[in-house]
């Protein structure tokens, strides 16, 4: 009942697809037509260092909805890892505070983690509790207040960068090939796709399926404090509230690139293609001067109309 | 048999775990703050919680039949805001009322005919219901520019709506209907169906696309009620005010026990749901804990809640293999 | 005294309510094909669940060559060279062929080569004379070839016993015809094959040994050449069944389904026939042929894109299952649990869906009636269970299928669709469904039966068409219905 | 800065000099488009821009900071001529505005006063000093125990975001000025986010646990006076104590009237984001502008309503 009707040639299934790439090369070239900015250096190197800090995170959220697990809390934790960046930045320096985040990342990723894997609570839930909790500690900790740092060697590190491009991308490049590449070509990878297209099945075939459920969320936690820190580091700042959009953020890139939220399929390479359209959407409104809530307007209509056009063109759930 | 009745207690404690947990706040709390066991305070919550409780019926039904409806916030309110203007424009109250509903009705069906025009699952119904919420904000926010609008509301039936015990009596009657026609109808039990296999469904002969596209006009239209009545209780509205109600919502309906995964649910217990969450953050608040403070409980209650849950149907199942096994 | 590869020994299982095995003994030999028959639900698929370690068995012992042998889980008894080929799909729909049979054993290093993987699943299924493309994703193949992706996956462990439950109850005669020498093949390396299946032809054609199990305890166990059918059917249902398939004397009445032209992409073409009362129309052909989607046309499931279709004489458009249902059609699908029951809903709510209105009291359900018609069809079929509020999880393959058919016969269609509508019964089980199909023939229904098992399709049918390649290729009545000439047709 | 060629199809409308009759175009990022201070504000910057005849493009910085960043570069590509910030908070100033100095154009820091650090490197900045708020909502509350005399001089106080500085320093200021007047702040900080219904829900609570040991209530603006007026008058406790605000929205202004507010204080929007394009205009033209222009502060009564804007 769920399979592909692949008969009307080649070309309907080349378009079926690649649907969004299309549409994203459609849209990004009539773009350039009607704003030539739109196609200057300066403006694509700012769409790359931009989406690149989100971007980290959304690969790990796409490999734990393959998993067929889910994580809100991610917003939580960047927000607390650019309060502890900052903290401990200005305390002991720069790679004490990067390892001392990324830690704290990996530990918050594991609790979730143990509530999925091991308590086996739904992944919405549990990280509903997470996200709200995490907000809480980040908020009791700084008493609510920004925190800022000086550190010069911070400064210099976020000022760093080869023609525009700083260090954001370059990190986001290496996350994107390591990400891509483990999944296709590891064992520890076709665990996660296996895990999460049938975790009966799975678990039968031998596989640990606890542990893919529960190191997902560590990579997420991971995920979330490295773009915590390059995002503290960006901006010399960390405040419990940034990112509060992260999460949704991240699943609505992967489920635009298409992967689907049931688990099992898709891939980073995809959610790729889902940054690059949001990052292109969001940068073409600025650029046409849409303002306010009429960008937000055309934000949503966009993201309704592109699943739409996705799940009609390439009869999804064809029933 | 003394093992057996501790068993038997412990059982008991487990089953009803929120149940208790509201026990002992309330009491704890009683014993602190004196004016905290009044009857005004007991409604005070009630209806504080009317509001997020009506939202999470709604979601109840929408999660019941498979699907998130993440539009809910803007949906309150957006319809908060068309009540006021409307009224505030002179226009009769009744009239403002039934363009709010409308509109909340309106987003919640273009929701539905959207996600089951495509036979949508959870992650098309994810993204869609979140465009709408964005959309919906956005709307919200044209005519007030992001401006609160304090109504200008005669005495009348409108003000009556957030009165008193209004909001509460709105909000239970809600819920029992709603749980009626869950357990007992044609309606309900095909939303089961819907929501366990859709794929059953539709091959037993059942109207799925329609059928779907209710639970969306359902939640829709819940909104609005909860949009209106918070106005009514504020005397004016808010472009932001349900901002964030998604999560409140699925979290109380959650806390109540309905899983995530589709097919089954409770209605009353999503409001026990709602309520302890309620209760939680007014104890919290008369104890004079900060707001800050008051996420990480409110966080932890979520997560203790559900992992008690589990918990209790894991040993459930487990004793009951060994009972019948031997006895019978 | 001879050697035995595996005893398993005074083995008990219980569920909630249920004593699925009850002190339950088999010895198996290498080399040999040991079969296990039943009835459905008498504990065979539980008892190989055990043996691979799904399951722990409430008390028993299990000695492999002697051995005792302790079981951590399905990975543990694979590598303890015990495989199986479960009754239900154990595939990952998400991934491809080639990754789903070597799943959870890719190399011996971390790194996948998945050229190695591709190449070997190729080999693997072109040795079992398996034709497909080993990159195709296992959700888009039918559920003829996902038993085949199955079966490449058991045989690829090398194990020494392999079990296969119901490896061929979704086969048509066809693939079944491939996979006998490849069990030949097994039993000269001396492997031992524990053989699970109602189709008793089957066991007297492959096996050496067969085992008889009835609610939970082996009540005989013989040498193939010692035995005969009617001993083996006595045993297992405790009462002996003469006839395999039972006459009827229905009359044709009118025609009530008149399909014309009908098409469907490519799946379907121009399909032509009639349907009259009180006929049992069947479909042959093998697979791929089209039959499933020619159902689902019909039914409304998918929109045809040409054609008509006519009910009562009565020009009509189906658009959807509902319209179907309201034209008094009703559809037992082939995929039980993806498509027939809710796995987590118990037995009433599950007949009940496809009528509802006949459970109400004016406005509301009403549950009792709910249990009563649900009673009466556990009564009916005899539907095994320890209560009528039992969830189909806990019933047993046969059972699951008969519900699926209860609730098709509580729907009080006209015009029955039967796809593979006896799959995993047993043969006591399967007679009472021939009757029960005689009964609603005679009764003025008409029955289009759709089955891969071609005797049953024989023995039952009035009338004979032979899909191939999405098209009717012939149509076979009285004399000309013989296995011969349905796969004649159907070969070519 | 990366100006536009003449050429580029409707990119806008490039830089003056280019096309001569095209407006100058003026870019704003606003951190918290949707507040209900927001509102008005970014009005008034329209409205002023229309009137020098500026092009006025204002964005949504969803008080995200590298959001904002972000939307600077990509409008100093699309060679918009001068810029508006609506810092989201002190904190992560420091890298926009060095960025904003390094483009060369002309802009001004609105609404949030930005960072000590680089306080001296803001070319111009257009805000209230909200410490200045702060301390004359505390003289008016030392004010109001004044003229009714009360033993306890108990106050429940209403607040805005946790974090925000405008709330923080609001809070700073009052702090200042009643420390040693005998006031009393009766709860915890508790955040209504500027939203009528949650401050509702907190008054109501305050009201259960100090009921009539209140004598004085303080909101931090007119939205959530709007709110926690509704418990109070749901609670039937109007004219028992009394309640000060901050704001000129209208219902404080109603409020005022009917007497039930005893005052506010000012903090006027739209002279704010008329100032911001005046400065603008002038920078453009090449004209001195102050360092900062201070929107002024003070306390509002009942009888001098008609000598402020409302909205
Ligand atoms: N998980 C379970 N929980 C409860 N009862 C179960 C469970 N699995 C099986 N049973 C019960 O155990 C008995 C044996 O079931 P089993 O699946 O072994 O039958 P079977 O012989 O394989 O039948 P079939 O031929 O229909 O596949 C049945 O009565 C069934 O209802
Ligand atoms: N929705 C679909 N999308 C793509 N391919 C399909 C779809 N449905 C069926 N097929 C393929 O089309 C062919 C015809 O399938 P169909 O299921 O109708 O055959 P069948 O004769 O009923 O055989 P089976 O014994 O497998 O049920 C098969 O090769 C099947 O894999
Ligand atoms: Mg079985
Ligand atoms: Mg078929």
């Amino acid at each position: 009942m769920k399979k592909l009707t692949l008969d009307k040639g080649d070309f309907r299934i080349f378009w079926i697809k690649n649907a969004v790439p299309i549409l994203l090369i459609i849209f990004a070239i009539s773009m350039v037509f009607v704003n030539r900015t739109f196609s200057s250096w300066d403006n694509i190197s700012n769409i790359i260092n931009e989406f690149a800090i989100y971007g980290i995170t959304a690969c790990a959220m796409t490999t734990a909805i393959i998993c067929g697990e889910f994580d809100l809390s991610c917003a939580s934790v960047f927000g607390w890892s650019t309060v502890l960046f900052c903290l401990t930045c200005t305390a002991f320096g720069v790679l004490p505070a990067f390892l001392i985040t990324m830690l704290s990342g990996v530990v918050l990723g594991a609790f979730n983690g143990f509530l999925v894997a091991k308590v086996r609570m739904p992944a919405f839930i549990a990280t509903l509790g997470t996200m709200t909790a995490i907000k809480g500690l980040a908020y009791v900790v700084t008493d609510a207040q920004p925190i800022k740092t000086e550190n010069e060697t911070l400064y210099a590190i976020s000022k760093f960068n080869i023609g525009g491009i700083t260090i954001v991308p370059l990190v986001f490049i290496v996350v994107v090939v390591i990400f891509i590449w483990f999944l296709k070509f590891t064992k520890f990878g076709r665990g996660i796709y296996a895990t999460g297209g049938n975790y009966e099945v799975a678990r039968l075939s031998g596989i640990n399926v606890k542990f893919y459920k529960f190191i997902v969320f560590v990579l997420l936690g991971a995920c979330a404090a490295l773009s915590g820190i390059m995002y503290g580091s960006r901006i010399m700042a960390g405040w419990a509230p940034y990112g509060s959009d992260l999460a949704l953020y991240c699943v609505t890139v992967t489920v635009i690139g298409g992967t689907s939220l049931m688990g099992g399929n898709g891939g980073v390479h995809r959610t790729i293609i889902g940054i690059l359209f949001m990052g292109v959407i969001f940068n073409a409104l600025t650029l046409l001067s849409v303002g306010g809530s009429m960008q937000k307007f055309v934000r949503g209509i966009v993201l309704i109309s592109v699943i739409m056009f996705d799940a009609i063109t390439s009869k999804r759930h064809k029933a | 048999m003394k093992s057996m009745s501790i068993r038997k207690i412990k059982n008991l404690i487990r089953s009803n775990f929120i149940l208790i947990v509201i026990f002992l706040i309330i009491i704890i709390t009683g014993i602190i703050e004196s004016n905290y066991l009044s009857f005004n305070n007991l409604l005070n919550v009630l209806r504080q919680v009317s509001v997020i409780g009506i939202v999470a019926c709604g979601m109840t039904y929408c999660l019941i039949g498979g699907a998130y409806d993440l539009s809910v916030g803007s949906i309150v309110s957006l319809t908060g805001v068309i009540t006021i203007l409307t009224i505030n424009a002179g226009v009769s109250e009744f009239i403002a009322i039934l363009y709010g509903l409308l509109a909340g009705l309106g987003i919640g069906i273009t929701n539905g005919i959207l996600i089951s025009s495509i036979n949508g699952r959870s992650g098309e119904a994810f993204i869609i219901t979140y465009g709408m919420q964005v959309v919906a904000a956005s709307i919200a926010l044209f005519p007030s520019n992001g401006l609160f609008i304090a109504g200008r509301v005669p005495e009348g039936f409108f003000k009556f709506l957030g009165q008193g015990v209004m909001p509460i009596v709105i909000f239970l009657s809600i819920a029992i209907i709603l749980q009626f026609i869950l357990s007992n109808t044609q309606y309900g039990r095909q939303m089961c169906f819907i929501g366990s296999n859709m794929d059953v469904a539709r091959l037993s002969g059942v109207r799925v696309k329609l059928n779907r596209v209710t639970y969306f006009a359902i939640s829709g239209l819940l909104s609005a009620i909860a949009g209106i009545v918070l106005c009514s209780r504020v005397t004016s509205s808010n472009p932001t005010a349900g901002t964030g109600f998604e999560m409140d919502a699925i979290a109380a309906v959650v806390v109540g026990g309905t899983s995530m995964s589709g097919g089954s649910g409770n209605v009353i217990r999503t409001v026990v749901g709602a309520v302890a969450i309620g209760i939680m953050s007014n104890a919290l608040n008369i104890l004079g804990i900060t707001a800050y403070h008051q996420q990480i409980l409110k966080g932890l209650l979520i997560i203790a809640a559900v992992a008690m849950d589990i918990l209790n149907k894991t040993i459930k199942n487990r004793e009951m293999e060994h009972e019948k096994a031997y006895t019978g | 005294m001879e050697k035995y590869i595996l005893e398993m020994k005074g083995i008990t299982k219980t569920f909630p309510g249920v004593v699925a095995l009850d002190d339950v003994s088999l010895k198996v030999k290498s080399g040999t094909v040991h079969a296990l028959v039943g009835e459905n639900g008498a504990g065979k698929s539980t008892l190989m669940k055990i043996l691979t370690g799904v399951y722990e068995a409430t008390s028993g012992e299990i000695y492999l060559d002697g051995r005792k042998l302790d079981l951590y889980g399905v990975k543990d008894a694979q590598e303890k060279g015990i495989s199986i080929i479960f009754q239900e799909f154990n595939l990952i729909n998400t991934l491809t062929v080639a990754e789903n049979i070597f799943l959870g054993r890719y190399n011996d290093s971390q790194y996948i080569n998945w050229k190695q993987i591709r190449t070997k699943a190729h080999e693997l299924l072109e040795r079992l004379g398996f034709n497909f493309d080993v990159d195709r994703i296992v959700g888009t193949l039918s559920t003829a070839e996902k038993q085949l992706v199955e079966i490449a996956k058991a045989l690829s462990y090398n194990a020494k016993i392999i079990v296969m439950d119901e490896p061929t109850s979704s086969l048509t005669k066809k693939e079944i015809e491939m996979l006998f020498p490849i069990i030949e093949n097994l039993r000269s390396n001396n492997i031992a094959v524990i053989y699970i299946s109602h189709k008793l032809e089957e066991v007297f054609q492959i096996c050496d040994v067969v085992s008889i199990l009835r609610d939970g305890k082996i009540v005989g166990e013989s040498d193939i050449n010692n035995i005969t059918r009617n001993e083996i059917i006595e045993k297992m249902v405790g009462r002996s069944l003469d006839i395999e398939y039972p006459k009827r004397n229905s009359v044709l009445g009118e025609t009530v389904l008149e399909v014309k032209n009908l098409s469907r992409n490519t799946k379907i073409k121009d399909i032509s026939f009639a349907l009259r009362r009180g006929e049992v129309l069947g479909i042959a052909g093998l697979v791929g042929a089209g039959r499933t989607e020619l159902a689902e046309t019909i039914f409304g499931v998918h929109p045809a894109d040409g054609g008509e279709i006519f009910i009562k004489g009565e020009k009509t458009a189906i658009r959807s299952t509902r319209e179907a249902k309201e034209h008094s059609i009703g559809f037992v699908t082939e995929d039980r649990r993806g498509t027939g029951i809710v796995i987590d809903m118990n037995i009433p709510k599950n007949i009940t869906i496809t009528k509802l209105n006949a459970v109400k009291n004016r406005w509301l359900l009403d549950k009792r009636k709910e249990e009563a018609v649900a009673s009466e069809y556990v009564d009916k079929l005899d539907i095994r269970t320890p209560s009528v509020n039992q969830i189909l999880n806990n019933l047993s393959g046969g059972n699951q299928q008969k519900v699926v058919l209860s609730k098709w016969l509580f729907s009080d269609a006209d015009i029955l669709i039967l796809d593979e509508p006896t799959r995993g019964i047993d043969v006591g089980a399967k007679y009472e469904i021939y009757c029960l199909i005689n009964t609603l023939v005679e009764q003025g229904k008409a029955i289009i039966m759709i089955s891969s098992e071609l005797p049953e399709v024989l023995g039952m049918s009035d009338r004979i068409l032979v899909m191939h390649n999405g098209t009717i290729k012939g149509e076979l009545t009285g004399e000309d219905m013989t296995a011969e000439n349905v796969m004649q047709i159907a070969v070519d | 800065a990366n100006q536009q060629k003449g050429d580029a199809p409707s990119a806008g409308s490039a830089s003056s000099e280019d096309t001569p009759g095209g407006a100058k175009r003026i870019f704003m990022s606003s951190a918290y488009y949707t507040a209900p201070y927001g509102a008005p504000l970014q009005e008034a910057v329209q409205d002023k821009a229309k009137e020098l005849g500026y092009e006025i493009t204002i964005v949504d910085g969803e008080a995200n900071a590298d959001k904002q960043l972000s939307q600077f570069k990509t409008a100093v590509a699309d060679g918009y001529d001068a810029l508006i910030y609506w810092p989201g908070d002190q904190a992560s100033t420091p890298p926009i505005v060095e960025y904003l100095n390094s483009t060369g154009l002309p802009w001004v820091a609105l609404n949030t006063v930005v960072d000590d650090s680089v306080i001296d490197k803001v070319p111009c900045m257009i805000a209230s000093d909200e410490v200045e708020i702060g301390r004359n909502v505390g003289r008016l509350m030392i004010e109001y125990f004044e003229k009714n005399p009360s033993d306890t001089k108990n106050v429940a106080y209403i607040e805005g975001s946790p974090g925000s500085s405008y709330t923080e320093n609001l809070t700073k200021g009052m702090n200042e000025v009643i420390k040693g007047s005998g006031i009393n702040i009766l709860n915890e900080p508790q955040y209504a986010e500027y939203d009528p219904s949650k401050a509702m829900t907190i008054m109501e609570d305050l009201l259960t646990k100090f009921g009539d040991q209140i004598d004085l209530v303080v909101a931090q603006d007119g939205g959530m006076f709007q709110g926690a007026f509704s418990a109070i008058e749901a609670a039937e406790y109007v004219g028992k104590f009394g309640i000060i605000c901050q704001g000129q929205d209208l219902i404080v202004k109603e409020k005022l009237l009917s007497g039930d507010l005893y005052a506010s204080v000012a903090q006027d929007p739209y002279t704010e984001g008329s100032l911001s394009v005046e400065m603008l205009d002038k920078m453009i033209k090449g004209e001195e502008v102050e360092h900062w222009v201070v929107n002024p502060t003070g306390p509002i009564y009942a009888d001098d309503v008609d000598n402020y804007s409302w909205f």
